[in-house]
């Protein structure tokens, strides 16, 4: 199975557990993500102005050059696949766009490429059946609440990723991985995005609504694929839980894979939670004690 | 030839673009016209008049009539002229309104002209006019009524009041429709089954009303007043002429599934008599859910039955019966469970629908009339009612109004206060549409009662724990609002009832985007279908109340007594025809025929025209290569001729 | 399908295939046989042969000529309900011609056992007669030379192919026998215990694919170098017509009793003949030649074969078969349809999709 | 002052006409943020429908909304509020201010943050 990839920045910075986990996993699921030359950022936002096509240039750029490596495309982060999908229908659907993006980048671009997310190279390529089947060190009795937030889901019938109202790909992949399944209401709730920035933790509330939910159903921990929604749960629960009591970590699902894959604990990138996850994973015998936390 | 010519003016309609003196001028010279004049209404009685003596003076043997559409006064004209003494059959309409004033208001100079090129070319046409009299066809005087609600059930009873045998066909295999399932009914709160039994044991037992129940209509062939039905009536596995309807049966049958009439709320045998007041009350065996049927064993049915009236050989029986008239009563369904998926409708249990709830309320009910959520059997303290769910909702439904939802969820949150008086019930509703008697004054009285109203919609239902969560707004207050509910209702939008577009492909009516069936004319004729001889009551056209709907099958049975009432009906003889020594049978128009009133006949090697079912659409005369079939009045010659007139 | 191969001796190519058709007749297998005969040196004409012995002698199925499409012959003979069977040696475009007619219920299938047969393309009739039948010198007809159906389409009607395009004599006669041939005529195939011939039936695919492709170039350049567009055009390159109808009566697939232009619906009175030649100064007559021409195009051109019959029936030298060419690619192309491809193929204007004028 | 010109004006930037908006609420009531606004999306849309814009830039709320789409997925009228908000964000940005300023974010935001939050919240608010 092979395909161009696009790790996206915050993947290689902040979120680098991120990306190592997810690529020494790809390795192991015999998965090649051939990383694409040249790429830059996708803008981390799907620009809603109708009369500007200059933030679609990023994201056309890349769709591009990645249509001459192949026809699909791999994205780890929820908001490089939001982004690069959207604006692959833009390049399909809205001629007019399309030829001015095109003007500016020197390209003749058709939205012919297909964007996809890595959970789904796994759900349709692989097949959590077979996922389940590598699965080395079973998570078998971990509480793990999915958490989707927005840019994976909406606008669905851009996306097609997944049921908007009652998605089930995470919960799939959380069960194959052996994990007990934490349903919670909020899972397609909006963690507070960017307000972050603003002043006055604004985001924190929504944040705390997620993070409550998961938490009051039992679970032990918050699985995500967006680097955006990891920081507004992680940092949500600062003060009120205090760091390493009572809170519930948030990590990557391909942290929670390449645990069970029996993956070296180098790979997983644990730098920088406000609620360390290692505890948590050393406490199920998922992690060896002397792991980096 | 003789040809007067009769412009008028249709007030400014006509009189405002179009130069009408100057039309009438150009027009008097033009070949054969006798006499050409205007009129300011020339469908009004001295108008009339003033055609009849034209055509007495002028001794004319044809009109032409430049005014409206012929859809509008083609048929008053006909008439006009006939009693003038000229065949109504070489009277032409040149439509100067819709087809020049009004699309050209803005050139009047151009519309003037283009009036007396289209006169021109109806003196054209008219020239080769025959005279033509009118198709007389014979008259079954026996309906189908299909579907038996409330509105089947009237349609029926009205016309065989009136002395004329109805076949009243229900897929069910009772009779009484979504009503039956209803407890009260708004705006007076009476009980739905008190006021609905005595139709339905009046149609049970009425002399000329042929009850077939269980049953579907397959085929329809034929035209108005000739109408051939073919009805399957799909098995029972019971003899219903031996069945006393005891309830034996029932008793002992151990396989027990959910019922669809209690909305799956409750379940039932696999052999069931739907209600207690059921019309026929007589059990049928549910294939799919009856063990001996299934599988081979059981069979504990026929053992207890005490007078063998199981029959699991019973096989579907294929009915034929010969019709005047159809009247189509197919009700609705409500909008799909698997749709509404931000309200976890079909998800969660205790989110349920109106006709669930009225089940919930029903004295025959799963609950026995008590309000009972159905996840453990609580009384539910809060329960939040949710209007235009699926319905005015463009994006995730269908753009129209329930009409009935405001009404009913009103008297679902009395109904529920009433029996809880201690509970709260909300509704979130976007207008209250209340027009009608007393309709009003039913919703006021909720408020009064402590129903609590909030204006907006509802984005979201979950669960938590053991009650619902709802994520809702009052646009009034213009704050979000979040309730914790024990319970949900959800007024879900009314959508055609299922096998309503096949149905229609059957009889070949028109739908409407949705799947209701089209009226002829959405003011003026309601109840009729494009087809003649086709009517349609109740929801099966358009979602609407239980007076509503009990009215338009009064009218819709009125239409099928004005069809009886003469022994043959007249056919317009302006039908295609076919010169036999022409035809090379090559059955082209055969195909092209949409009323299947052409056939080959495959000895003589000769298409052949059905008089009654051509409809004089044209199609075959343009599909036929040669004009081996003309369509009558409407020669190539003629339309030559009208080309000629308005080029030349 | 079962592919076979008939061995070609002495007497040539013609004489085998004679020999084998004069089989069918033999046997009994069929009641009647059309196929081309010399009548004189160079005058060939369609026969409904009853006498083997005749059709070994005289036939002549792979006359360079086609005086009349074979469709219009069969037609004729097998309009009626079964009554006889009748096999008939058909060219690619006659067969193709057949199919329609049988749509238009000109013919009854049941009654046909169709044997398609390669094409080399054909001459002018009149000028093959004047060489007595010598085609030195002559040059194939514009149709033929552009011609995209050389091989017969084998699924359309349940027959048997005979192919010869990339097979010399000593190859011998490539037989496709379809799956749903009549059983007595698969009797007959089966009692002469041929050989096999998936070989040669490989190797006269491939050269019948290679002239295809030859000819597709010149095709294309053929309806490039037309530039025919607009009425104005279209009306010059008709003005010399005679309204003789010639085109009509050799068109295999216009079928009509009698012609529309035939009836009285263009017999006009004089005024009326005034009228019209008062509004553009002068009439040309004979009048509505335009009009029958187009007419024609308007019922004919989806089921438009391309044998080029309009052309070598006219009086006048019209370029009738490149404008008939020109229309029916178009109106064709709109609908998918390809006239004679399979008699299950319904008529484009007998049925009505809702997406069937949007751009494919 | 009621004004059709200044609808007009934000359709151009969001390609989105709100007139068809019946004010439903729908969009509100599932709003993650509502809680801190002081004008609820669907108070935002009817200002921008009666052309009264000035309020609506002056509100909260547009920069509070974190174009999640969950009101635009629900709403049964199709009209994308995130669009509309983007297009009052924008109206304002584009007149030179910024409603952010980055040298001024609070250190352990820039310590912490993700790039993805730095980025996507200086495209929405400078």
């Amino acid at each position: 199975m092979g395909y161009s990839y696009f790790p996206g920045c915050t993947l290689r910075a902040k979120a680098r557990g991120f990306e190592s986990s997810a690529l020494a996993s790809a390795r192991v699921l015999g998965i090649h993500l051939e990383e694409l030359a040249n790429w830059q950022c996708c803008g981390a936002t799907f620009p809603l102005q109708v009369d500007n096509s200059f933030p679609l240039v990023s994201p056309a750029r890349t769709l591009a050059s990645a249509r001459r490596m192949g026809e699909r495309l791999v994205t780890l982060c929820s908001a490089c696949y939001n982004v690069l999908k959207r604006t692959n229908h833009v390049m399909r659907t809205d001629a007019d766009r399309r030829d001015k993006v095109n003007a500016f980048i020197e390209e003749d671009y058709r939205g012919d490429l297909e964007v996809v997310h890595f959970l789904e190279v796994l759900r349709d390529d692989l097949g959590f059946d077979a996922l389940a089947r590598s699965v080395k060190v079973p998570l078998s009795g971990l509480a793990a609440a999915p958490y989707y937030g927005c840019l994976l889901l909406r606008p669905a019938d851009e996306l097609a990723f997944d049921d908007p109202e009652a998605p089930h790909i995470l919960e799939d992949f959380l069960s194959a991985l052996g994990c007990r399944v934490v349903d919670h209401p909020y899972k397609i709730e909006c963690c507070g995005s960017y307000v972050a920035l603003e002043p006055g933790e604004l985001a924190s509330g929504p944040s705390r609504m997620v993070v409550e939910s998961a938490r009051a159903r039992g679970a032990r921990v918050i699985v995500t694929s967006c680097p955006l929604c990891q920081y507004n749960l992680d940092v949500s629960q600062q003060g009120a839980h205090g760091r390493n009591g009572a809170g519930v970590p948030v990590i990557y699902f391909t942290q929670l894979l390449a645990i069970a894959l029996g993956l070296p604990e180098d790979v997983l990138g644990f730098e920088g939670h406000v609620i360390s996850p290692g505890p948590l994973l050393r406490s199920i015998g998922a992690m060896g004690s002397e792991a980096t936390a | 030839m003789r040809t007067g010519v009769f412009v008028c003016w249709c007030g400014l309609n006509i009189g405002g673009v179009v130069d009408v003196p100057r039309v009438v001028q150009e027009i008097s010279g033009y070949p054969g016209v006798a006499r050409a004049v205007d009129y300011r209404y020339m469908c009004s009685d001295p108008g009339q008049q003033l055609i009849k003596d034209t055509i007495r003076e002028e001794r004319l043997d044809s009109v032409v009539i430049a005014a409206c559409s012929p859809g509008m006064h083609e048929a008053t004209f006909q008439t006009v002229a006939e009693s003038g003494g000229v065949n109504p059959y070489r009277c032409e309409i040149a439509n100067i309104r819709e087809q020049c004033s009004w699309p050209h208001q803005n050139e009047p100079g151009k519309a003037t002209r283009k009036a007396v090129e289209l006169i021109r070319a109806a003196v054209e046409k008219v020239r080769g006019d025959e005279a033509l009299s009118a198709l007389s066809i014979p008259v079954t005087r026996r309906a189908l009524v299909i579907g038996a609600g409330i509105a089947g059930m009237q349609a029926a009873l009205d016309i065989a009041e009136a002395g004329h045998e109805v076949v009243l066909v229900e897929r069910l295999p009772h009779i009484g429709g979504h009503m039956a399932q209803l407890s009260e009914t708004f705006p007076t709160l009476d009980c739905s089954q008190c006021i609905l039994t005595p139709k339905t044991s009046e149609v049970g037992r009425h002399p000329r009303i042929r009850l077939v129940t269980n049953s579907e209509v397959e085929s329809v062939s034929g035209y108005v007043g000739n109408f051939t039905v073919r009805i399957r009536r799909r098995a029972t596995y019971v003899n219903w002429d031996l069945c006393t309807g005891c309830g034996l049966c029932t008793e002992k049958c151990p396989s027990k599934t959910p019922s669809a009439f209690e909305r799956g709320l409750a379940k039932e045998p696999a052999v069931t008599i739907a209600f207690p007041q059921a019309v026929p009350h007589k059990p049928v065996i549910r294939a799919e859910a009856c063990r001996h049927l299934t599988s081979g064993k059981c069979g504990v049915c026929e053992k207890a039955c005490p007078v063998g009236a199981i029959d699991f050989e019973q096989q579907d029986l294929l009915l034929e019966e010969k019709v005047g008239a159809i009247v189509v009563a197919t009700g609705y369904d409500l909008h799909p469970k698997a749709k509404v998926g931000e309200y976890g409708y079909g998800v969660y249990p205790d989110v349920i629908d109106g006709l669930e709830f009225e089940r919930l309320n029903s004295a025959s009910g799963p609950t026995q009339g008590e309000i009972r959520r159905p996840s453990d059997g609580k009384v539910p303290k809060e329960v939040v009612f949710i209007q235009c769910v699926g319905s005015r909702d463009q994006e995730n439904g269908y753009p129209y109004c329930s009409k009935i939802c405001c009404m009913y969820t009103a008297k679902h949150a009395r109904l529920y206060k009433h029996k809880v008086p201690d509970g709260q019930p909300y509704v979130f509703y976007m207008d209250i549409r209340a027009g009608g008697k007393g309709y009003e004054e039913f919703v006021q009285e909720a408020t009064d009662e402590g129903v609590l109203y909030l204006r907006g919609r509802v984005a979201r239902v979950f669960q938590d724990g053991d009650r619902l969560v709802v994520f809702g707004v009052d646009t009034l207050s213009g704050k979000k609002v979040e309730i914790h509910a024990d319970m949900v209702v959800l007024a879900t939008a009314i959508v055609p009832a299922s096998g309503a577009k096949e149905l229609a492909r059957t009889l070949k009516l028109a739908t409407d985007r949705y799947g209701f069936f089209s009226e002829a004319h959405p003011k003026l004729r309601p109840v009729e279908s494009l087809t003649r001889g086709i009517y349609i009551a109740g929801c099966a056209q358009a979602p609407k109340d239980i007076p509503d709907t009990v009215t338009q099958a009064g009218s819709a049975a009125a239409k099928v007594l004005a069809l009886f009432s003469a022994e043959r009906l007249s056919h317009s003889p302006t039908v295609a025809a076919v010169d036999e020594e022409l035809c090379s049978g090559c059955g082209v128009c055969v195909e092209a025929c949409a009323y299947d009133a052409r056939t080959l006949d495959v000895r003589r090697r000769v298409a052949v025209v059905n008089d009654v079912l051509c409809e004089g659409c044209g199609t075959c005369a343009v599909a036929c290569p040669n004009g081996a079939t003309r369509q009558k009045n409407m020669a190539r010659s003629q339309v030559l001729s009208m080309i000629d007139a308005v080029v030349g | 399908m079962k592919d076979l191969l008939i061995a070609v001796g002495q007497e040539g190519r013609e004489k085998a295939l004679s020999r084998f058709l004069a089989r069918l007749l033999e046997t009994g297998a069929v009641d009647g046989l059309v196929v081309p005969a010399e009548a004189a040196p160079g005058v060939i004409t369609h026969v409904l042969a009853k006498d083997p012995r005749l059709v070994e002698r005289s036939a002549r199925p792979l006359a360079p000529v086609m005086p009349l499409s074979a469709a219009q012959v069969v037609s004729e003979v097998v309009r009626t309900r079964p009554s006889g069977k009748v096999a008939a040696v058909l060219r690619p475009c006659e067969g193709r011609a057949l199919v329609e007619l049988m749509k238009l219920k000109q013919a009854a299938p049941e009654n046909v056992v169709a044997i398609g047969i390669d094409c080399a393309g054909t001459y002018d009739p009149v000028a093959y007669r004047g060489a007595g039948g010598n085609t030195d010198g002559l040059e194939l007809r514009e149709a033929c030379r552009v011609c995209l159906n050389p091989a017969p389409l084998e699924d359309a009607l349940p027959g048997i192919t005979l192919g010869f395009i990339g097979l010399d004599d000593s190859e011998g006669i490539f037989v496709s026998v379809h799956d749903r041939l009549d059983p007595a005529v698969a009797a007959v195939v089966d009692e002469l215990g041929l050989a096999s011939g998936e070989g040669a039936g490989r190797k006269r695919s491939k050269a019948v694919q290679a002239l295809v492709q030859e000819r597709q170039g010149a095709y294309d350049a053929f309806l490039n170098i037309s530039g025919i567009s607009g009425i104005e055009a279209f009306a010059r390159e008709l003005a010399a017509c005679t309204g003789c109808h010639n085109c009509r009566v050799a068109c295999p697939v216009c079928y009509c009793k009698e012609c529309v232009f035939d009836t009285d619906t263009f017999e006009y009175e004089t005024g009326q003949f005034l009228r019209k030649a008062g509004r553009k100064g002068a009439l040309k007559m004979p009048s509505e030649t335009v009009l029958y021409h187009l007419t024609r195009m308007n019922h004919m051109s989806l089921s438009c074969v391309g044998c080029g019959q309009c052309e070598q029936a006219c009086p006048a030298d019209l370029p009738l078969f490149r404008l008939f060419a020109m229309a029916s690619r178009r109106t064709q192309e709109i609908f998918g349809y390809v006239p004679g491809r399979s008699l299950a193929e319904e008529l484009p204007f007998t049925t009505f999709r809702e997406q069937e004028l949007e751009p494919r | 002052m009621v004004s059709s010109e200044n609808r007009r004006k934000l359709l151009d930037i969001s390609g989105e006409d709100v007139t068809s908006c019946y004010q439903c609420g729908k969009c509100s009531a599932g709003c993650a943020m509502a809680a801190m606004m002081d004008l609820l999306p669907h108070q935002v849309i009817r200002l921008v429908q009666l052309g009264q814009v000035e309020e609506a830039l002056a509100s909260r709320t547009i920069w509070l909304c974190a174009s999640c789409l969950a009101c635009s997925a629900r709403c049964p009228r199709g009209v994308s509020l995130p669009n509309v908000m983007e297009s009052l964000r924008v109206t304002l940005l584009r007149l030179g201010g910024r409603h952010l300023d980055p040298v001024r974010l609070p250190a352990d935001v820039l310590e912490n943050a993700p790039e993805q939050a730095l980025v996507a919240g200086l495209r929405k608010y400078t």
